[in-house]
């Protein structure tokens, strides 16, 4: 009701103003345009010319991001106006979608600006934890008590018997902004659907258990161990750690045994039957699939009686 | 010329726009002036008419009063209207007047009877007091204490029956300043005006 | 310990924990377990580490050196029996988790005997030049034993570019619990004293304090007695400093004793100051009178569950188990096994670590005296108390470091100098809120250097 | 919005829904701030600036919209605010002929309008890229998004601070009025925890 | 060999101090003043109490609930919080107020910023400032205290839900005179000689707490011995108020030495040492200003806290629309907390590091 | 002397007890965005300031000495965000040009400003109370631009504190700021009523 109320009061009054009657107010209806218009030459003449006298160079593409965001100088994201917010955004790609108002399309156009794609030379890499133990699996000498953090265990004595594998206080986790990454029953997990291959999670653990890998295939097999301890000591560690015996080794090249530690070569690797037999000869079942779509891995062939012994031992 | 073609070109939206806009609110104003003039007039009216009962209709004084405010700090310029009742016959004088409150300027509209000598009340014209504390003062409970108080004689107190019509204002509990406030002006700047209209001779212009 | 001099020496900050010394302080040093087994790190010190120079299956003599490296901020590593390498291999390490160790087999399983040598007072250092004095020290394989690991032949070497004018002698063993450095300077007075002469001709140092707290007046006494009777002793002092944790952190100490203070991330050097633990001293006697390398050392084995706390001359590489049993059977309360004191000690895991150079005490904690909320993590939120900044000898701000590396704020930690923290602990021993504050800048000086290291790129 | 595929209707209704809940100005955006908490004390000028809000959004949008083709880059922002401008006098006078109390309330949170930060928001975003329709349907949904924001928020104040809502008593007897909603600091501390409450419901933006 | 010994960070033993002993300490403190409270005030203090200590404790633990975090009751911060907001509240007021201002002062100023020690604000004070921002006329009428007034019954009062005008004889509080003599320019002197001894032994009006200046300062030795609070902060705010409060009072007896003012003792200050025991200057210096979670850390800080604080406190008595101002100043230089602390920020002992 | 001391009462009671952002809600966008840190706060503070000082006096200037001789108050408000909106962009242009470290320290925050409504609150304030002569004018601008100055830096400095606590997920960012900011409006009621 008032809405309508208000439109013909306001179609009332354009009706007044066009058929003004003459006189004073005229003159100052023409007095006001007059000077408006006046106002609008004045500073687009002065902006004009100062845009071409006060021009200062800048880097192109923080021209470019400037245009392409809104404008708005609204300080949404955190910067003192779109032009700091661009700059900051060349020098940072991380601040990427800070701007609310632009939303996904400015998100897309500074991208795009920014070159941000991956280049295509080779698979993309993810992520890979070289261990998989679960907790239940390895041996503690001692509780850890204190910061919750894979660093601050790390740095402290091996309350955890095995000096290399993941302590499952999920610095990695912390670093992965895209929930990409879990620690499940004390072992660091990834979800290959959300992982983007950021490399964050890379730098963030202590142990430097994670490596980024170049996927050739869907699903990348893998030694899932860092351990270089001799066999005797890995198997008192951990039920499912790399003993260093070379049974994959003589299956084939694609893994190179070193320092009591089997690696697969991953530029090299393809799937074969021989790898695949590596696979299940493996007597601590740690060569295994890792991928969105990869298999449970198996459990290890024969109990570890070493295990047993070496608590006995303890 | 190249130069101004460029200019034209790149601005001439921008120029045409300006006037036109320009236009429509010269129009706009030309057009609701008068009803906003009005109801400026209109609001004083009616807040006079509250206080003046028997006032049929308000005479614009022409002469300005000019009244000290503020600590005597600075002067200010009151217009003053003489309530007309029945047969021309004046039947009290409303004016506005301003004074520092708790937090802002406290305006009032202050109604007396013919001969200055009682207060007919006051409204609140605008106020930047506290919701609930110095607001107060708009309510009726405080306001008619002042109804048909001697003017210039009033006084603060803070606990008293404020029904009693005589000289003492009992305070709003929790709003001693605001309280003050209205109080203050009540006296100083109603004797003010009573002063110098009476040096103009206009009170006895209006018996 | 009857009458206590009053110590004059302090500096800012610092706590006051029980001292707990009586446990051991009256038990002369004996001889440690027999081993049959000795695991010696080749990583004993700060710097880089050994490599080993003997095989699997060689046969060692007792003081052969079986590992050495070129780096100059280094130290050998000696074998302290007569065996068979029995294995190169990984060992648990108290800051390194696991790090290469060569495994001995001893010929014979003796307890270990400290040679006797005995020097008086009128021991001459002047026969032994600067160089001979550097090189024997090095050779014997060296480093802190005031627990640091710092290669010590690197301390004292004079160094034309920051040339050493005072050298304090640290017998201030301000850790609760730990006596060997008050059982040295009461058993080996006169070789300390020697070592200090040493040590001064090696560094051309003019003047020398010895340091020990107020709460050992035996040995301010002693080692008084000692350097009075010595030759050429007049430039030594003993002094008797207030009995403060960390009294013997030789920043703390320097700012007690000569009122000057190390430049924030810099060295005593910087400021002509050379800081030596006593055992240290005494080493250096023992290697360059008797060219014997550092292949033993005291430890105090201490805590209210060991039966027989004491001090005991152990060999290095001997594990920490072997030698706790050695004290009497440990009860099943204990919580946590300590190398070196409860203020700054590491907590082991692994109870076959082997001894090292550096390591001083094994102290063995019950849950009662780590206080049962700390076990039973009972932490608040800081309530902001300034406990620990009033503790602070560092004058650091403790809760903004430790609560900028908690929420990832490495700037922040940076901003308010996380690294001139010496994880002396006491901002942890007095926080009401029971947080580790320690604990997290340590965690946050990891971060960093890693940050740092990833940053070039 | 460059999906013609889409029938047109469901490019509306989605630009509708937008401006009323998934890119609320107030809730999603934070624009306009100072309006929202400055207007809040109670319902009536609350709606009143909605208003005000939705026919300045709508004039301008309409005119951005128009000229959208023929508008230079640098003087883009001075023909935005110089339409907004226009606008924001009109509706004042309109305001101050027609609902003088409402206008002394409103004070110069009306003028403020020019500077508002969802105005030239929606010309930039949307109006100068979109046609007629579109704009409009925007600068509706987007008008009665921070119309509907600024009521609810206005009506939690008002019935605290009074016990009224349009100035209608709503609560029992024996309520006392809590004075501090009135105030600045109810005004922020109300919306503060409202902005709370949204983020808990959208757990994605949160 | 050994079973279950853990690893943890050094050091390995603590002091046996815990948040929870620091609270018990403030607690303990803070009893003469409740027990002077009892004394004027009788059932009505002990209501108010008990109530808001009740009303705060459980606030906490539904926030918790909400979060699904573990309860922190167990650090007694919240029973301080309730025993400062009711010791600063006036005798009268009813139960509800006393219920909607611990929620207020849990809720809004301690658990929507994290908790215990993540506030900015001194949750009691918010809690104050909000009660007495919203329901003023409740918050400024004062009982005359118990040992004044024979009417005052032992017991409670049936109808305490309702706060009834006729159980209580008000009185006007030292503060509000104060106040009075600096607009009538009168009678300051006279006023605080009459009453001086009542602020001392609390037999004046004013908030449950506030009134007893000698139970308030044998709860703050108190405190000062037990370390629990140290001297910075309440000399910081006692000498600076006693400065702001006599600098008026001295150019005042100066300048009004006319006689026109002979009819009383002349005086439109009251004596700067009046100010000190009067209103809540005394719990504020040794119990909210110390409160270490809103106090700056280091000393330095500590002492311009101190100084801001008694300075904006005589500021607002003395030229503010207030009678008393110390929630207020607790309230303002709590916000410039951070910044105190930044400027005050420590340099490590060997100097600030050499950049290389 | 009077006119000094107004001049002074004028400057405190804009600043602390009339504060634009705690009593007027001016500025609120800035106040939530660039609060985070204290340098950007800072720097955001001094060019609000030395905007709003432009700007006021501008406004005043063109409103008492123009607009209201000519009768054209109609056009105030355009004329009002022309004035500040041509006048910043200008000074950026001139001060990125030819004082690059300044511009460097404050100037890039020029911009955001245009679209603040501190500025414009504040000219339209002046009107609205019906400021005296152009001195008070100056004053009174710069004084707002230094209560938001003192504004802003106080909800920094309380921002980096709150960056290290467990603030609920939900109120992290804005709410909460707008919770701190309420309280700090309450602290800030301790002003009122202290010059009249
Ligand atoms: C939030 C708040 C708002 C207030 N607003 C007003 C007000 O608008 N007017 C006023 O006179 N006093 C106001 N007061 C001031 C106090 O109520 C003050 O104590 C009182 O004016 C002093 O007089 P008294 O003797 O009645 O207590 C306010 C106080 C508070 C806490
Ligand atoms: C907190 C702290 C406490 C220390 N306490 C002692 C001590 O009590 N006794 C000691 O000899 N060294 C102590 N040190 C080690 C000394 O700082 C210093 O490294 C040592 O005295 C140097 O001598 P060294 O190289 O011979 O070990 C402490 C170090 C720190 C950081
Ligand atoms: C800790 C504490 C802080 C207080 N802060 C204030 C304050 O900031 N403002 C106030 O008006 N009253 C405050 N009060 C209450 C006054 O101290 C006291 O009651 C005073 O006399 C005010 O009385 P009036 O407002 O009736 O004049 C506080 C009380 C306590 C215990
Ligand atoms: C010395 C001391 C004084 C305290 N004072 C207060 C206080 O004034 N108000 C309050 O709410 N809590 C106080 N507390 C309790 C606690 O610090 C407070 O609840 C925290 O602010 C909550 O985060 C105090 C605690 C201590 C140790
Ligand atoms: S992979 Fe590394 S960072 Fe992740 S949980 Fe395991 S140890 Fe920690
Ligand atoms: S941190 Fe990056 S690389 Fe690692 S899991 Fe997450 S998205 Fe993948
Ligand atoms: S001692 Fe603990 S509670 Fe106190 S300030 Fe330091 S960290 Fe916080
Ligand atoms: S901050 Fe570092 S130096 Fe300071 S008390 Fe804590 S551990 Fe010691
Ligand atoms: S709405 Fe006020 S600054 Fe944006």
């Amino acid at each position: 009701m008032i809405v309508s109320y208000c439109v013909s009061r306001i179609a009332y009054l354009l009706f007044f103003v066009a058929s003004a009657a003459p006189g004073e107010g005229v003159g100052k209806i023409l007095l006001a345009g007059a000077m408006m218009l006046g106002l609008g030459t004045g500073f687009a003449v002065v902006l004009l010319i100062a845009s071409k006298k006060l021009k200062v160079e800048v880097d192109p593409k923080i021209e470019q991001i400037h245009a392409a965001l809104p404008n708005l100088d609204c300080g949404a994201c955190g910067f003192a106006g779109c032009g700091s917010y661009a700059k900051a955004v060349l020098d940072d790609p991380e601040l990427l979608g800070k701007c609310a108002p632009g939303g996904s399309e400015v998100l897309d156009a500074i991208a795009s600006i920014l070159n941000l794609q991956v280049s295509d030379s080779g698979p993309a890499k993810r992520p890979i934890v070289h261990c998989r133990s679960r907790r239940d699996q390895r041996t503690f000498h001692a509780e850890y008590y204190g910061i919750p953090s894979c660093t601050a265990a790390n740095a402290l004595a091996n309350a955890q018997a095995c000096k290399f594998g993941c302590l499952g206080f999920g610095d990695c986790t912390r670093a992965c902004k895209f929930d990409a990454l879990h620690v499940v029953e004390g072992l660091a997990t990834v979800d290959y659907d959300k992982c983007t291959g950021c490399t964050a999670c890379s730098k963030a653990c202590p142990r430097g258990l994670i490596e980024m890998v170049p996927f050739g295939q869907e699903n990348m097999m893998t030694v899932a161990c860092n351990s270089i301890e001799t066999g005797k000591a890995a198997r008192s560690m951990c039920k499912v750690g790399c003993i260093g015996c070379g049974v994959c080794a003589k299956q084939t090249d694609q893994f190179i045994v070193e320092d009591n530690l089997a690696r697969l070569d991953y530029t090299r690797y393809e799937p074969s039957e021989a790898a695949e037999k590596a696979m299940q000869k493996c007597p601590t079942g740690v060569i295994v699939y890792r991928g969105p779509t990869a298999p449970e891995p198996r459990q290890p062939k024969e109990k570890p009686a070493a295990v047993a012994e070496a608590k006995k031992g303890d | 010329m190249d130069k101004v073609r460029h200019f034209v070109e790149q601005s001439w939206l921008l120029i045409v726009s300006a006037f036109f806009f320009g236009l429509l609110l010269a129009g706009t104003d030309y057009a609701l002036a008068p009803t906003i003039r009005q109801n400026r007039i209109d609001k004083l009216n009616r807040l006079a008419k509250g206080l003046l009962a028997e006032a049929e209709h308000f005479i614009e004084v022409e002469e300005k009063i000019e009244i000290e405010s503020g600590k005597g700090k600075s002067k200010e310029e009151i217009t003053i209207y003489k309530a007309v009742g029945e047969g021309e016959q004046c039947v009290g004088w409303s004016f506005s007047v301003g004074g520092p409150g708790f937090q802002g300027t406290i305006y009032l509209v202050v109604g007396v009877d013919a001969g200055f000598e009682k207060l007919a009340g006051y409204r609140v014209l605008s106020s930047t007091e506290t919701p609930g504390f110095g607001d107060k003062i708009k309510y009726d409970y405080f306001r008619e204490q002042f109804e048909g108080a001697p003017v210039g004689e009033l006084k603060l107190v803070s606990t008293g029956k404020p029904e009693k019509i005589d000289s003492e204002i009992v305070a709003i509990s929790g709003a001693t300043i605001s309280s003050e406030a209205v109080v203050a002006i009540m006296n100083d700047s109603v004797l003010q005006v009573k002063e110098r209209m009476r040096k103009k001779g206009l009170i006895d212009n209006g018996r | 310990m009857e009458v206590r001099v009053k110590g004059r020496f302090s500096f800012r900050g610092g706590v006051h924990p029980p001292e707990k010394k009586g446990l051991s302080c009256e038990s002369s040093i004996q001889a440690g377990p027999a081993v049959k087994e000795v695991a010696i790190l080749l990583s004993q010190h700060i710097g880089a580490a050994c490599r080993p120079l003997v095989e699997k299956g060689a046969e060692v003599q007792a003081g052969q050196k079986i590992g050495d490296c070129d780096a100059f901020v280094s130290a050998p590593v000696h074998s302290p029996v007569a065996g068979k390498v029995k294995e190169v291999g990984l060992r648990s390490h108290a800051v390194l988790g696991r790090s290469p160790a060569v495994v001995i087999q001893a010929e014979v399983e003796a307890q270990p005997t400290r040679p006797s040598w005995e020097v008086n007072g009128d021991f001459d250092e002047g026969k032994y030049s600067s160089e001979q004095i550097c090189e024997a020290v090095r050779e014997a394989g060296i480093v802190g034993m005031g627990g640091a690991g710092f290669p010590t032949r690197v301390k004292i070497e004079p160094n034309p570019r920051m040339p050493k004018e005072t050298m304090i002698i640290n017998g201030c063993e301000c850790e609760p619990y730990i006596t060997c450095d008050y059982r040295m300077m009461l058993e080996r007075t006169g070789q300390i004293v020697a070592g200090v002469k040493l040590a001064r001709r090696a560094s051309g140092c003019s003047r020398v304090i010895i340091a020990i707290e107020d709460n050992k007046p035996a040995a301010i006494e002693a080692m008084s007695a000692a350097v009075r009777a010595s030759a050429k002793g007049d430039n030594i002092e003993v002094v008797a400093v207030k009995t403060k944790y960390p009294q013997g952190g030789e920043r703390q100490l320097i700012e007690a004793v000569l009122k000057k203070n190390v430049p924030t991330g810099g060295i005593p050097p910087m400021i002509g100051v050379l800081v030596l633990n006593v055992a240290t001293t005494a080493a250096i006697a023992d290697a360059v009178v008797n060219k014997r390398p550092l292949t033993h050392r005291v430890v105090t084995v201490s805590g209210e569950v060991i039966a027989r706390p004491g001090n005991y001359y152990v060999a290095i590489g001997t594990a920490v188990g072997d030698l706790m049993e050695f004290c009497g059977p440990v009860t099943q309360k204990s919580a946590k096994v300590v190398l070196g004191g409860p203020m700054m000690g590491l907590a082991i895991a692994d109870l076959q670590m082997p001894i090292t150079k550096a390591s001083g005490a094994i102290t063995v904690l019950t849950k009662g005296q780590i206080g049962r909320a700390k076990f039973a993590r009972r932490q608040t939120a800081c309530i902001r108390c300034g406990r620990c900044l009033e503790v602070c000898p560092e004058n650091l701000n403790p809760t903004r470091i430790a609560h900028a590396v908690k929420s990832n704020l490495l700037d922040l930690a940076e901003s308010y100098y996380i690294n001139a923290c010496t994880e002396c602990g006491c901002c942890s021993y007095v926080c009401p809120a029971n947080i580790e504050v320690t604990g997290y800048i340590k965690t946050g000086k990891i971060f960093l250097a890693r940050q740092k290291k990833k940053m070039p790129q | 919005m460059a999906d013609k595929a889409r029938g047109s209707s469901d490019l509306y209704k989605e630009t509708l829904l937008a401006g009323l809940w998934r890119e609320n100005p107030v809730f999603r955006l934070l624009l306009g701030m100072c309006p929202t908490l400055a207007v809040t004390a109670a319902v009536k000028p609350a709606l009143t600036m909605g208003c005000c809000v939705i026919f300045v959004l709508l004039c301008s949008n309409i005119i951005v919209s128009l000229m959208r083709n023929l508008l230079k880059p640098h003087l883009r922002i001075l023909m935005f605010t110089l339409t907004i401008a226009t606008f924001v006098t009109i509706a004042d006078l309109f305001l101050r002929a027609y609902f003088p109390d409402m206008s002394e309330t409103l004070g110069p949170y009306v003028p403020l309008i020019i500077v508002n930060c969802i105005i030239i928001c929606r010309a930039e975003a949307c109006a100068s890229k979109n046609g007629l329709a579109v704009s409009i349907i925007d600068a509706v949904g987007m008008g009665v998004g921070f119309t509907g924001t600024l009521c609810v928020l206005a009506g939690v104040r008002e019935v605290l601070a009074t016990g009224m809502i349009f100035e209608v008593p709503v609560m029992p007897g024996a309520f006392v009025p809590w004075a501090a909603m009135g105030m600045p600091v109810g005004a922020f501390i109300t919306l503060g925890l409202m902005l709370g409450l949204v983020n808990l419901t959208s757990k994605g933006r949160a | 060999m050994l079973k279950d010994i853990t690893v943890s960070f050094s050091p390995h033993i603590s002091k046996p101090l815990s948040t929870r002993s620091v609270m018990v300490d403030v607690i303990i403190g803070l009893a003469p003043a409740m027990a002077a409270a009892g004394y004027y005030f009788r059932m009505r203090a002990l209501i108010l109490i008990a109530t808001c200590v009740i009303a705060c404790a459980a606030t906490e633990w539904v926030c918790n609930l909400i979060r699904k975090k573990p309860c922190s009751l167990g650090d007694f911060s919240a029973v301080v919080t309730g025993i400062i907001l009711a010791l600063s509240l006036p005798p009268r007021l009813p139960i509800w107020t006393a219920v909607v201002g611990s929620v207020f002062c849990i809720a809004i100023g301690k658990m929507v910023f994290g908790g215990l020690g993540a506030n900015i604000f001194n949750p009691a004070m918010v809690g104050r400032t909000f009660l007495a921002v919203s329901f003023g006329a409740l918050m400024t009428t004062w009982t005359v205290p118990a040992t004044l007034d024979a009417n005052m019954s032992k017991v409670a009062p049936e109808n305490i839900l309702v706060s009834d005008r006729s159980e209580f004889r008000t009185q006007a509080t030292p503060l509000a005179w104060s106040k009075m003599a600096i607009k009538n320019k009168l009678g300051a002197d006279t006023y605080s000689e009459a009453n001086f001894r009542g602020t001392i032994t609390g037999e004046v009006g004013g908030c449950l707490g506030e009134t007893s200046a000698i139970a308030l300062l044998i709860g703050g030795i108190y405190l000062l011995i037990r370390r629990t609070i140290n001297f910075h902060i309440p000399l910081a705010v006692l000498i600076s108020a006693f400065i702001f409060g006599a600098i008026p009072y001295a150019l005042d007896s100066e300048i009004h030495t006319e006689p026109t003012f002979a009819i009383l003792d002349s005086g439109r200050y009251v004596q700067p040492f009046f100010h000190l025991t009067s209103g809540g200057l005394l719990l504020c210096a040794f119990f909210i200003a110390t409160d270490p979670v809103t106090a700056p850390l280091t000393r330095r800080g500590m002492w311009i806290f101190g100084i801001g604080v008694g300075f904006l406190t005589m500021l607002i008595r003395i030229v503010g629309g207030y009678p008393e101002g110390v929630m207020f100043s607790i309230l303002l230089m709590n916000g410039v907390t951070p910044l105190i602390d930044r400027l005050c920020k420590r340099i490590p002992a060997g100097g600030k590091p050499v950049v290389s | 002397m009077d006119t000094v001391n107004a001049l002074i009462l004028a400057f405190i009671s804009i600043v602390i007890v009339n504060n634009l952002v705690f009593t007027k809600f001016l500025g609120i966008c800035p106040y939530l965005g660039v609060s985070g840190r204290i340098d950007m706060a800072f720097g955001m503070g001094m060019a609000v300031t030395f905007v709003v000082t432009l700007s006021g006096t501008l406004t005043y200037m063109i409103n008492n000495w123009i607009l209201m001789r000519l009768g054209l108050d109609v056009a105030r408000y355009v004329c009002f965000i022309l004035v500040i909106a041509g006048a910043v962009q200008l000074v950026e242009m001139y001060i990125r040009k030819f004082f690059p470290s300044l511009y460097e320290s404050f100037g890039i925050f020029l911009p955001l400003i245009t679209t603040n409504c501190a500025i414009l609150g504040l000219c339209l304030f002046l009107d609205l109370w019906g400021v005296g002569s152009l001195l008070e004018a100056v004053v009174l601008s710069f004084g707002a631009g230094v209560g938001f100055t003192m504004a802003i830096c106080i909800m920094a400095g309380i921002r980096e504190n709150l960056k290290m606590a467990d603030v609920p997920e939900c109120l992290k960012g804005a709410p909460i700021t707008l919770i701190t900011a309420g309280l700090l409006a309450l602290a800030f009621m301790g002003f009122a009523g202290m010059i009249r």
